[in-house]
């Protein structure tokens, strides 16, 4: 008897409209729509989407806690085995809509799900550690092979195996116990021999590694140069809108500097969780220098001041993490034309 | 320095009038036994049992494991600073009851901890479910303080290992018993061992001690090994009981006297000697815990290494968290001396297995094996048995130790089993990402 | 490591027990201060958690002091051992005036709070330790900082049972 | 701009200015504010002078 599947869409791909309908409300139809066709020939039969969840990204974003609800008595209503989300490919708002709906399903109703999307969306850092999220490409166009990935690593899970690289799922990062065929003591020197002889081997825990980039040339024009502040030391604007956790940050905050001059008590704080706040709470120029950079700008020394921040907490951020943080950053920072960045920590 | 290991394989423990060993099943006798152990004064009372494979038992809280073993050849006795004299072992011919060990049991301090179950899921994890354990309950009297409560009972321990194998001791010099397996190790003059295999790699082995302090401490021929400085020791004195556990946390990475005796990577190293690798030394180091200390023998140990001119190391843990500190010391300092190393650990990644398993971490350990995450949840069944202290309720209820369900089935952390995530890499289990 | 090396000669160096093991509140020693880690200042004040001694102590190493010991000792699990006792000794290096921080005890401290905060919600608390475990893991916890104390010239007074016998005296607590 | 030079060196920085304390890399809470706004701005400019410099290889810029 096949197993049951519900999938989980947004608007746009149930084909109800794009942005102008994002604030769509949630609703259950019976059987395949969009890309649950597709979906429902690559299970191939051995498994049926018995019902379509419809939700619009905003109105998922707005109402957490009842989309929740929803999917879960969806899935209770339908005897539901397993959870497909997405695919969500690069879109910010849908693949954390998909993540919470997997996550929330899995803890809540004891099933598993599986959801995909492009290996840059906020989705992923926040998810991965609890589902399976296979890697796309970064538009619809990658749907041929997102839809068979999705497929296949859904029908694993049913048959409660244990799935492997091959079914493309981005890591999660999460350790698992197994009994390998030797014993730990043998994996050793077997291990020894290899690094004596300059084989090569798998290190069983990878420990964190630094790797080093070319120095860039020095800035010829000081005068004119567009210098930028960028800080792992944790300030933005008083209340954290982006809510950037204490440690183990899993995002960074990019906030304008237009009409500061000055960091001040009532504005602006520190959100990282590794040091005293006391005194970057007082003054957060102590973090980040805005206010001597404001003065040099006056004064001609540099060119301009960056009108944007970019902020994150550096207590104990996965070394994954920090990358991407430094490419996107960096990215923006040159489709900014910045000709040069402050970097300061604590 | 030569040794030959006489193994009797010991397939069944039985109580009966007089302690000795036939076609593999070991006779006991209980009164005999008891009576000897409970010469101690300390030790108000003294109970014995037996659990064997597979059998619907739980065993709890183990403090230690003794594999029982005696010497049949001149020279001083095996456990020396305790059973034997201080003066060197691991020459000669010594009897090991194989298949078979000696656990102590009985409360000393509140957290319970050290199950060995003899069946379902919880023996997969303990290397204890797989030998007839004759189990020793011990009971220090009232008014001994922790301190010698923890002695009495690692004493009794190595006595009650000893008194069965010396009592099987007669019958095998007499050849009226044949040892199951002789198995010799040769642990030559370093001279020649140098010279030994010219086109085979030199490694020896940094066997890292547990030595913080009471309940978490390791002794040397009796001395504890807080006070000493690295020093090399030859691998057959650790198969006469060199070195034995004084430590009982945690239950899953602390090095049972049972896992000194039969030390995995001794047994591989030697395995590989004189076909893949020259297997020159062990050099045994401590893991204190204030950072002079620290210092003075990670920086110690790597000398000695050095001194020895080996090429390469494995270097294995005991603990977690403070330790984690001196491996990585060893494993910097050995790579920056030219040494290659790959270090042997365990995992304490949280119950999800997504938190930073290692509390210290350094470039330099890129060729790491791990005996699995510590943190992993297990469900034990109950069983219909159950040999020890069972856990208070108010223990149990306060979720420190694990939490037990209406049906009296316990959901624990692997953390709480004997010997799950042993450092020596005693067990098949590991762990990877997902 | 005990004695700092003066022009004058040398001087002990002083120290810092920040602790919420009761166990320690008394001890007094020339030189020692011990900071009890506690909410509020009387008998009734409830003492800290041990996630809090560890941020207290991080605290003042990024102002130069410096660890005596692994602040992880006894094989540590924050949720089976409510107290924790961490000894600083002060400042050694200085560069123009300001205390230089110190490598190892900064790496440290800071592996440290990283393990603490894993298991921030699952901590044991002093007063919802069942009384049977919290005695025995305030003796452990004296017990474990016992060799750390004596290297710093700190006898620890206390008889094997299950309590420290110290001398009353104006504690010279540093109030962080 | 870091307080911690070898941590900075370890995960590969290229130009280094070594600053205060961690809770106040570029402050001194016990100045008076005019004082630490010099600390601060003598700071950025030594930053700004090592944007101007080539390196080749990792550099803190200690000097006065």
């Amino acid at each position: 008897m096949a197993y049951r599947v519900v999938h989980y869409i947004n608007q746009f791909f149930a084909g109800i409209g794009g942005e102008d309908k994002a604030d769509h409300e949630l609703e259950v139809r019976e059987g395949v729509v969009g890309p649950g066709l597709a979906l429902a020939n690559a299970l191939k039969g051995e498994a049926e989407i018995v019902a379509t969840i419809i939700c619009g990204d905003n109105f998922a974003a707005m109402h957490s806690e009842q989309v929740c609800a929803a999917v879960e008595n969806a899935c209770k209503q339908y005897q539901a085995d397993l959870l497909l989300a997405g695919p969500a490919f690069n879109a910010g708002r849908y693949g954390t809509a998909c993540g919470m709906v997997s996550s929330f399903v899995q803890k809540n109703v004891g099933i598993p799900a599986v959801t995909a999307m492009y290996k840059e969306n906020p989705g992923v850092d926040i998810y991965k550690k609890d589902l399976y999220i296979v890697e796309t490409g970064d538009s619809a166009r990658g749907m041929g092979t997102a839809v068979p990935a999705m497929a296949k690593l859904a029908l694993a899970l049913l048959k409660g195996e244990q799935p492997s690289k091959e079914h493309g799922y981005i890591e999660r990062g999460v350790r698992v116990n197994t009994f390998y065929d030797t014993c730990g003591a043998e994996r050793a020197v077997t291990m020894l021999l290899k690094k004596i002889k300059g084989e090569p081997f798998t290190t069983e825990y990878p420990m964190p590694v630094f790797d080093r980039v070319e120095p860039r040339p020095a800035v010829k024009d000081m005068k004119s140069a567009t210098i930028a502040l960028v800080t792992s030391g944790g300030i933005v604007p008083k209340g954290n809108p982006d809510h950037i956790a204490a440690s183990s940050a899993q995002n960074y905050g990019e906030y304008s500097l237009s009409g500061i001059n000055d960091l001040t008590a009532d504005k602006h704080q520190t959100a990282h969780g590794g040091y005293d706040q006391t005194y970057a709470n007082q003054d957060a120029d102590r973090v980040l220098p805005v206010d001597v950079l404001r003065d040099l700008e006056k004064e001609g020394v540099i060119g301009k001041l960056h009108e944007m921040w970019y902020a994150t907490v550096g207590n104990g951020t996965s070394v994954a993490n920090a990358r991407r943080f430094g490419q996107e950053i960096g990215q923006k920072l040159k489709d900014a034309q910045v000709q040069a960045v402050i970097l300061t920590s604590t | 320095m030569k040794l030959e290991l006489h193994r009797i394989r010991i397939s069944k423990l039985e109580f009966g009038s007089s302690t000795g060993v036939r076609n593999g099943v070991l006779t006991v006798n209980k009164d005999e036994l008891e009576k000897f152990l409970l010469e101690d004064e300390r030790l108000a009372g003294v109970s014995l049992d037996v659990a064997h494979p597979g059998e619907s038992v739980r065993i709890l809280p183990v403090k230690d494991a003794v594999e029982p073993r005696c010497k049949l050849s001149e020279g001083n006795e095996v456990f020396p600073g305790f059973i034997g004299d201080v003066d060197p072992v691991g020459e000669g011919k010594t009897l090991v009851l194989e298949g078979m060990a000696v656990l102590t049991t009985g409360r000393l301090v509140a957290p319970q901890e050290g199950i060995v179950d003899m069946s379902g899921p919880g023996a997969e994890y303990t290397p204890f479910s797989q030998t007839c354990n004759l189990v020793v309950v011990l009971e220090p009297s009232e008014e001994v303080k922790l301190h010698e409560a923890e002695s009495v009972c690692r004493i009794a321990g190595l006595k009650a290992a000893h008194y069965l194998a010396s009592r099987c001791k007669e019958a095998v010099l007499s050849q009226a018993v044949a040892a199951d397996t002789v198995e010799t190790f040769d642990a030559p003059a370093l001279t020649e061992a140098m010279h030994a295999y010219p086109n085979l790699p030199k490694v020896a082995y940094i066997y890292m001690l547990q030595s913080q302090g009471l309940l978490h401490d390791t002794y040397v021929y009796g001395v504890d090994a807080k006070k000493i400085l690295p020093t090399l020791i030859s691998p057959t004195e650790t198969m006469d009981g060199a070195i034995i556990s004084g430590n009982c946390v945690s239950a899953c990475d602390k090095n049972s006297t049972y896992v000194h005796q039969n030390n995995p990577v001794i047994k591989q190293l030697y395995a590989r000697h004189g076909k893949e690798l020259n297997f020159v030394g062990v050099i045994i180091t401590n893991e204190n815990v204030t950072l002079a200390d620290k210092k003075r023998s990670s920086s110690y140990a790597v000398k000695l290494a050095r001194m020895l001119g080996v090429e390469a190391c494995v270097i294995s843990e005991e603990g977690f968290g403070n330790p984690d500190a001196d491996l990585v010391m060893n494993c910097w300092k050995a790579e920056r001396a030219g040494i290659k190393t790959v270090l042997v650990t365990d995992e304490y990644a949280g119950r999800d297995g997504s938190s930073q398993s290692l509390a210290d971490s350094c470039p330099e350990g890129n060729a790491c094996v791990t005996a699995g995450n510590a943190n992993m949840m297990i469900t034990l069944p109950p069983m219909e048995k159950v040999i020890g202290d069972a856990p208070k309720a108010d223990i149990i209820a306060g979720g420190f130790f694990g939490s037990l369900r209406e049906d009296g089935s316990m959901e624990v952390e692997i953390q709480a089993i004997l010997g799950a995530t042993n450092e020596l890499g005693f067990t098949r289990l590991g762990a990877y990402t997902i | 490591m005990m004695e700092r090396r003066t022009l004058s000669g040398v001087v002990m160096r002083r120290m810092l027990l920040i602790t919420n093991n009761r166990l320690f509140f008394g001890l007094c020693r020339p030189g020692l201060s011990v900071v009890a880690a506690l909410e509020g200042c009387n008998d009734a004040s409830t003492p800290l958690t041990s996630l809090d001694v560890v941020r207290i102590a991080r605290d003042t190493i990024h102002r130069g002091w410096v660890l005596a010991h692994h602040p992880l000792y006894g094989n540590v699990r924050p949720r089976l051992q409510p107290f924790r006792t961490i000894l600083l000794l002060e400042p050694e290096r200085f560069v123009d005036g300001r205390p230089e921080p110190d490598l190892l005890s900064l790496h440290l401290i800071s592996e440290a709070m990283t393990v603490y905060e894993s298991e921030r919600e699952s901590l044991a608390l002093v007063d919802a330790v069942p009384e049977s475990l919290a005695r025995d893991c305030a003796f452990l916890d004296a017990e474990l900082m016992k060799e750390t104390l004596a290297q710093a010239g700190v006898p620890a007074t206390w008889s094997s049972d299950r309590t420290i016998t110290c001398c009353r005296g104006q504690r010279e607590g540093e109030r962080l | 701009m870091a307080t911690i030079v070898p941590i900075s060196l370890s995960v590969g920085a290229n130009r280094i200015i070594p600053t205060v304390s961690i809770p106040h890399p570029l402050g001194n809470p016990t100045l008076d504010p005019a004082a630490e706004k010099q600390l601060r701005r003598h700071l950025v400019e030594k930053a700004l002078n090592a944007l101007q410099t080539d390196v080749t290889e990792q550099t803190v810029f200690s000097g006065e």
